[in-house]
């Protein structure tokens, strides 16, 4: 393939190339574990050796796709209805990069961890990264709706078989209430299809040519919301968060890793990619509703995560209340919040997902994950501390650290929709820091009080190595946030603007602001 | 030229925090702390540089350094970059954080020398240093909220540094939450900048206020209300002073830098940092004076109980604060600035004293237990004295200048009232009294240790008392660069050296008299019975009221050494009257306990019961029973399949019934 | 009533009918399988004799057909009826209905 | 086709019909039954179905009852059968409920029916229900159906046969 054809075929060869190489695991015989998991990382940091060029090639400043590859799959009614195309723009760059960088780390992480069946572990783990990716640069809303069903089953499985002891319920649990609400979404789907058919003849699934679809009032709200169901469940949003403490409690460390780090994302992902575009009005009627979910979800997040004995569970609920910033940062339509609400996903992606290896690698250790078994650990594994510390303070959105660079973003986007809302936000940051604080306490400092944490050995090369990237990750965000800043905001904008130009009456604020972001650039 | 060597000041600690960081633990002891004290010094160097250039430009330039790194957080509309700028307030406080972090960094190689963990106490001491810096040398509100929240991570750093100990731990994490609500407020306060003005930068923010005064009073009041209360949760004012006193369980040095020089004071830079806006904000003005003088006033009460020497002085710095507070309230930013200087000098002199005494006897601090240390202890005794002299406000040391400035201001100043001034009198005769009690019952009198310490007391190393002693002359000689009118003009100094710190920190600060217009202006419509320009004030009352002071802090440190070293048993007599009292100041007035009863506890049952109650019974009790539903409405559908092959028939027949009958309508 | 008039096409449908609830009913009372296939065998002889009645009336040959199909069908039905309940006496003994409920959910 | 022999024979068909239900011997039933289907057979004669009528006999009362009273002769399943009062009470209840619901339904339905057909008989071929006619229509209209019928018919020889060997094994 010559070099401008692998730059087109760039993002397919990306998203397949985790598949071949679960392929290539099945055939590896059941006993050589450390070739299986040779091949696993090999296959997933060639994935991220491959999409990392995607960063320096990606032209900043054009809203639109980029990287685009159209053609044609399924035929329907004699028409290419439904077509393999994919494109990434600001939005799902970062998140395609994320998901690569990150299953990296969860398979490197998941060695010592993973007893048995490791050759199902590692094919399934390559499974989930190509459903994953295939979810972000699909452009195409039936190729997104099969890989975001498709993403399920490796979850299940990886919850299902190598989880906690109430694996199965989780699992199920976890499966049944993501795919409810998507049914509702596959319904969406087909109704906008139909729509654009009977008013246009042209049957297409095609992302772009359905942004502008016309629709009565009513029917718009419908669809809105059957497509907000199906993200705020994946998000997961305040009432439908339940099934997130038990899916991280009973799965193993990578697998939380990546739920947390990828999976929650492609909520929030969702509504900037199809929920607002297709919907404008509708965003914009029911915006006061999601905004207020989100500011409960930080604050019921943040206040249940105080209470927690659970080590697992607290940064479970530390996941709904960060996720309600950034859900918060979306529906104030300000270029700031929806900016900052893309900087705390990545953000989140790099504090959560270390937060749990470093939870899993005391797990290894201490078969525990209820606080009160710890104590004073700093005292005998003084790297595992210093670590702990620098990914709690960057989860409570210490300055010069990637956490407060979203939250300050999408403050400063919701106070300029309506002060109160930023308020209400910002004391998550008071609470976030109680709840870091209280349980790093009662894990790291103190005296030691039981014999067998004196025996804790500290973290070894391994575990260093997945670290420190994430630990590097979240000062790079959190010091030159820049480039990221950059890639995104035309691609943000362009969605905000979708909004603002539906939006009837949107406050003096966005026109002020988006004048001067005019003449800023 | 001096203008791009700004980066330096914070880079020099940044690259002691790596060094120690990273490789620390391989560095012998001695290595890894002069690496630290270089650091520091060499920032030092950069900015008394930078310090001495601003004093040269000619009066008619502007006095500004600017250097701009790298562009941080832009988008749309908000663009910040990480930006440094010196300026006259800037330089002084960049000198006083070098000045005095470098000598602290030195005695702490001698107090620290034998803690297993010194690399990484030096790591985080200069890591303050930076962010401390960073704070200080902004020049927008997002770069210091990096600083202000940096110095809150450090302070939680040093206190719990001796992590074993539970105390500690749950002080530090009680110091970081305090300071995080107060930083909470500081946030709201940087929105509302932004919302109004579009923009962080201070030369943008400034002007804009300049240009039209008096135009958004209701706004700006706002601001400055929410900035200031940033302040109080970093400088420890009422109501979120409560994570001071605890702080007391880090390392003294820590004290002595972080609770009394540099990051306390941080609140008070940015007031004056902002003078602008609180000028035109009257109401907000009047605020932040009397939450200070209360705060002075109550915390100078409730330490002349204590019995932990740290405590003492905890809320001693506490109290001196709660001045600085009143003199920016009543529009005499200056002389917050000189008395955060001279404060900075003794603070940190009593508290390294307190330290090699602690040092010195084996880790006691509790000062019931000490007495006739002088014997010992010679130096740090004698440097003791000048401190709580200086801080007495006895001539000619430092705190006398400072202090009196700010108690005549807060009669004299723009919103002077003589209520302020009144508390100010009260506090300082409170002050002298306490720290007379405090030098006494070390110092002098019959030693009340056990027998067998006696034998092992010794003076403190020489890098200790190098430091006591330098100190103590900065102590001194410190408020020379201040001299009020009223003296100079008695003295027939030469002008120029009249008031040379107010006049030097001009370009930075609404000078007194244009407050005053401002203030005026600004509060035209206010309704606010105390907001009106003070009545003017002849300047012949300033010399009898300041010896006034002086004799008044010369009494009560007499009292005190009457009390505590001729008949040592006075005060427990009368404290004994008065039992209620005395165990109400011992027990600071309770404020711990009714917070914790107030916020901590419900707090905690309420997320209790959000997470028992409404996540696990109702939100997740709900997911359950929908399952259960289907569980039993399948459970229900298997009654039909009953295997009696005629019942069968019959529903057939009932089915064919119902369809002939349907088709035939 | 003159007794050579034509019969209508109504009496037709009422006298198949009749026989069709006979079989019906005689299905559900009677416990024996046998007699129960006889009964369904009778409701398909009524149900083709409307069919015939309905051909001679209209005029159509598909009526007459269609019984044809019927008489197949129900040819097929007994055989593999009978054979089950040979199967079942084989090993039952007895072929009462009630008591074959062996396929309950 | 006048009314008196439809009268008369319809009682003939629907007394043997009771017969058939009401009567407690399975063998008696069988042959209540064959007379049932002789006297269909008369009527598909009376109206001009011939071949339909011979095959009638044929098949019906033929084959298929002799495969009843073959199966009943070889199972010897006399007396298990007792009378109608053993039976559960509510079983016999639904079944004349449904019964006389049935009935009732046919009544209202036969007059509207009657619109359908017409009073009078439709004026047809001479040759009507004469087997060429028959066969005419059942291979150029029908071949599909046939065949199916065919397969069906296939399927349930191959079935019977499996279900009724007896097992060597």
């Amino acid at each position: 393939m010559g070099a401008e054809q692998f730059q087109k075929h760039i993002l397919t060869v990306i998203t397949f190339l985790p598949l071949a190489g679960a392929a290539l695991i099945a055939l590896i015989p059941r006993r050589a574990t450390t070739a299986i998991k040779a091949v696993a990382f090999a296959v997933s940091a060639a994935t991220f050796a491959i999409s990392v060029p995607l960063f320096f090639w990606f032209r900043t400043g054009t809203p639109g796709m980029q990287f685009t590859v159209d053609v044609p799959w399924i035929t329907l009614l004699g028409q290419q209805a439904i077509r393999y195309s994919v494109g990434i723009d600001g939005i799902s760059l970062f998140m395609v990069l994320l998901t690569t960088f990150l299953t990296m780390i969860a398979i490197a992480g998941s060695f010592a961890g993973i007893k048995d069946r490791e050759r199902e572990y590692y094919a399934l783990m390559l499974m989930l990264e190509t459903g994953m990716l295939g979810v972000f640069i699909a452009l195409d809303l039936v190729l997104f709706y099969v890989f975001w069903e498709a993403m399920l089953i490796p979850m299940y499985f990886i919850i299902g078989v190598w989880g906690g002891p109430r694996r199965i319920y989780a699992a199920v649990k976890f499966f049944i209430y993501t795919m409810a609400g998507s049914l509702l979404m596959l319904v969406a789907i087909i109704a906008m299809a139909v729509m654009k058919y009977q008013a246009t003849g042209v049957l297409t699934f095609s992302v772009q040519e359905l942004y502008g679809l016309e629709m009565a009032r009513g029917t718009q709200t419908l669809l809105f919301l059957a497509y907000a169901l199906a993200f705020a469940i994946k998000v997961p949003m305040f009432p439908f968060h339940t099934w997130l403490p038990d899916a991280h409690v009973e799965a193993p460390t990578a697998g939380s890793v990546i739920l947390a780090g990828v999976l929650l994302k492609m909520g929030t992902y969702g509504f900037l990619r199809f929920c607002i575009p297709f919907f404008p009005e509708a965003s914009l009627a029911f915006a006061p509703v999601m905004i207020a979910l989100g500011i409960i979800g930080i604050i019921y997040g943040a206040l249940v995560a105080l209470v927690q004995p659970d080590m697992k569970k607290l940064v479970a609920y530390s996941s709904v209340s960060h996720l309600g910033v950034s859900v918060l940062g979306i529906f104030v339509f300000t270029l700031q919040g929806a900016q900052g609400s893309l900087v705390q996903m990545i953000s989140h992606g790099f504090s959560t997902g270390a937060l749990f290896l470093l939870v899993g690698m005391i797990y290894e250790r201490r078969h525990t994950r209820l606080i009160e078994d710890y104590g004073g650990i700093w005292a005998v594994m003084p790297k595992y501390g210093a670590i702990f510390i620098i990914i709690t303070m960057a989860s409570i959105g210490l300055p010069f650290l990637s956490g407060f660079v979203g939250e300050w973003l999408v403050l400063v986007g919701s106070w300029l929709a309506n002060p109160w809302y930023a308020v209400l936000a910002a004391t998550g940051a008071i609470l976030s820091a109680c709840y870091m604080l209280w349980m790093l306490q009662r894990v790291l400092q103190g005296p030691i009080t039981r014999d067998e944490n004196r025996a804790l050995k500290d973290l070894n090369f391994r575990e260093m190595v997945v670290l420190v990237p994430l630990v590097a990750g979240t000062i790079w965000l959190g010091v030159y946030p820049k480039p990221f800043l950059d890639r995104m905001e035309p691609s943000v904008d362009n969605v905000i603007r979708m909004v603002q130009t539906a939006g009837v009456s949107s406050p003096a604020a966005y026109q002020a602001d988006a004048a001067a972001g005019e003449e800023a650039r | 030229m001096i203008g791009d060597f700004l980066w330096l000041i914070p880079a020099f600690p940044l690259a002691g925090v790596l060094v120690n960081g990273l490789l620390g633990h391989r560095l012998p002891r001695m290595l890894s702390g002069t690496v630290a004290c270089l650091a520091v010094l060499g920032s030092a160097v950069v900015s008394v540089m930078g310090l001495l250039h601003l004093l040269q430009t000619p009066a008619g330039q502007a006095r500004e350094i600017h250097q701009t790194l790298f562009p941080w957080i832009s988008t749309g509309s908000f663009q910040t970059s990480v930006s440094l700028m010196l300026d006259p307030l800037s330089a002084v406080m960049a000198c006083v954080v070098t000045g005095v972090g470098f000598l602290i960094h030195v005695y702490s190689t001698g107090y620290m020398a034998h803690d297993p963990r010194y690399h990484r106490y030096f790591t985080y001491l200069n890591l303050f240093t930076f962010a401390m810096l960073l704070l200080v040398l902004a020049d927008n509100f997002l770069l210091m909220f990096v600083g202000w929240e940096g110095v809150g991570l450090c302070s939680y750093l040093l206190i719990g540094f001796w992590f074993q100990k539970p105390s500690a731990a749950a002080a530090g994490k009680k110091a970081f939450l305090v300071n995080r609500v107060g930083d909470f407020g500081f946030l709201l306060g940087m929105l509302f900048i932004f919302a109004v003005f579009g923009s962080l930068d201070y030369r943008v923010v400034f002007d804009k206020v300049a240009a039209e005064p008096g135009a958004i009073t209701a706004t700006l009041t706002a601001i400055c209300l929410l900035l200031f209360v940033g302040a109080t949760g970093k400088s420890a004012q009422i109501p979120l002073y409560v994570w001071l006193p605890d702080a007391m369980e880090g390392p003294t040095p820590v004290s002595a830098l972080i609770h009394a020089a540099t990051m306390v004071t941080a609140g008070v830079y940015m007031v004056a940092r902002c003078s602008i806006l609180f000028v035109n904000a009257p109401a907000a003005l009047l605020v932040i004076a009397i939450i200070g003088a209360a705060t002075a006033l109550f915390a100078a009460t409730i330490g002349l109980v204590q019995n932990d020497i740290k405590r003492v002085l905890a809320y001693s710095t506490v109290s001196q604060l709660g001045y600085m507070f009143m003199a920016c309230g009543v529009g005499a930013f200056a002389a917050a600035i000189f008395h955060l200087m001279t404060h900075a000098f003794f603070k940190a002199l009593l508290f390294l004293g307190a330290g090699s005494v602690i040092h010195g006897i084996h880790e006691e601090q509790d000062i019931r237990r000490m007495g006739g240390l002088m014997k010992w202890m010679p130096i740090t005794g004698f440097t003791f004295w000048i401190g709580t002299l200086a801080i007495a406000g006895i001539p000619p040391l430092s705190g006398f200048f400072s202090k009196d400035e700010i108690i005549w201001y807060s009669l004299a100043g723009p919103m002077g009232h003589w209520a302020f001034w009144a508390v100010g009198v009260v506090t300082a005769v409170l002050t002298a009294f306490y720290m007379a009690r405090l030098t006494f019952k070390t110092f002098h009198g019959q030693p009340r240790m056990p027998e067998e310490i006696r034998s092992k007391i010794h003076e403190s190393p020489l890098s200790m008392t190098t430091v006591l002693t330098a100190l103590a002359v900065g102590a001194v000689f410190a408020g020379l660069v201040n001299i009020p009118e009223a003296i100079g003009h008695r003295l027939h100094l030469p002008e120029n050296s009249i008031a040379a710190f107010t006049h030097f920190l001009e370009p930075s600060i609404v000078e007194k008299k244009e407050a005053a217009l401002l203030i005026a202006n600004a509060a035209g419509n206010a309704p606010v019975g105390f907001v009106r320009p003070a009545p003017h004030v002849d300047h012949a009352l300033e010399l009898p009221l300041m010896g006034l002071t002086f004799v008044l802090a010369l009494l009560s440190i007499a009292l005190g050494a009457s009390w505590y070293v001729r008949r040592p048993g006075t005060a427990t007599a009368l404290a004994a009257r008065a039992p209620a009292l005395y165990s109400l100041l011992l027990n600071k007035y309770y404020v711990d306990e009714i917070y914790s009863a107030i916020i901590v506890r419900p707090g905690m049952a309420f997320s209790r019961f959000l997470w028992r109650g409404v996540d696990v019974l109702i939100i997740d009790g709900l997911v359950n029973a929908v399952a259960w539903f289907f569980g039993i409405a399948s459970r229900l559908f298997r009654v039909v399949q009953s295997g009696y092959v005629r019942g069968y028939a019959a529903g057939m027949l009932a089915g064919a019934l119902i369809v002939i009958w349907v088709l035939s309508r | 009533m003159a007794w050579n008039a034509p019969v209508p096409f109504a009496s037709w449908v009422m006298l198949s009918g009749v026989l069709f609830s006979i079989g019906a009913v005689g299905f559900l009372i009677r416990k024996d399988p046998i007699i129960m296939f006889m009964c369904i065998e009778l409701m398909l002889n009524a149900g083709n004799l409307l069919f015939i009645a309905a051909a001679r009336y209209l005029g159509i040959m598909a009526g007459q057909v269609f019984v044809f199909f019927v008489m197949a069908v129900a040819a097929a039905e007994v055989a593999v009826g009978l054979a089950i309940i040979v199967a079942i006496f084989r090993t039952k003994s007895t072929i009462d209905v009630d008591e074959m409920s062996g396929m309950r959910g | 086709m006048t009314l008196l022999p439809f009268i008369a024979l319809s009682v003939v068909a629907i007394a043997f019909a009771l017969l058939l239900v009401l009567n407690r011997n399975a063998v008696h039933g069988a042959l209540c039954l064959v007379v049932n289907f002789a006297a269909v057979a008369v009527f598909f004669l009376m109206l001009g179905a011939e071949f339909i009528a011979v095959v009638q006999v044929a098949v019906y009362a033929g084959a298929i009852m002799v495969l009843f009273l073959f199966v009943l002769m070889l199972l010897n399943i006399q007396g298990q059968e007792g009378g109608l009062e053993q039976k559960p009470r509510s079983q016999i209840l639904i079944a004349a409920v449904l019964g006389i619901l049935l009935l009732a339904e046919i009544g209202v339905l036969a007059p509207l029916a009657a619109g359908l057909g017409g009073a009078q008989a439709a004026a047809v071929p001479a040759d009507f229900g004469s087997p060429r006619l028959v066969g005419l229509t059942l291979f150029r209209d029908h071949l599909l159906a046939f065949e199916i019928a065919a397969f069906i018919l296939l399927a349930a020889m191959m079935g019977a046969v499996v279900l009724a060997k007896r097992r060597l094994a």
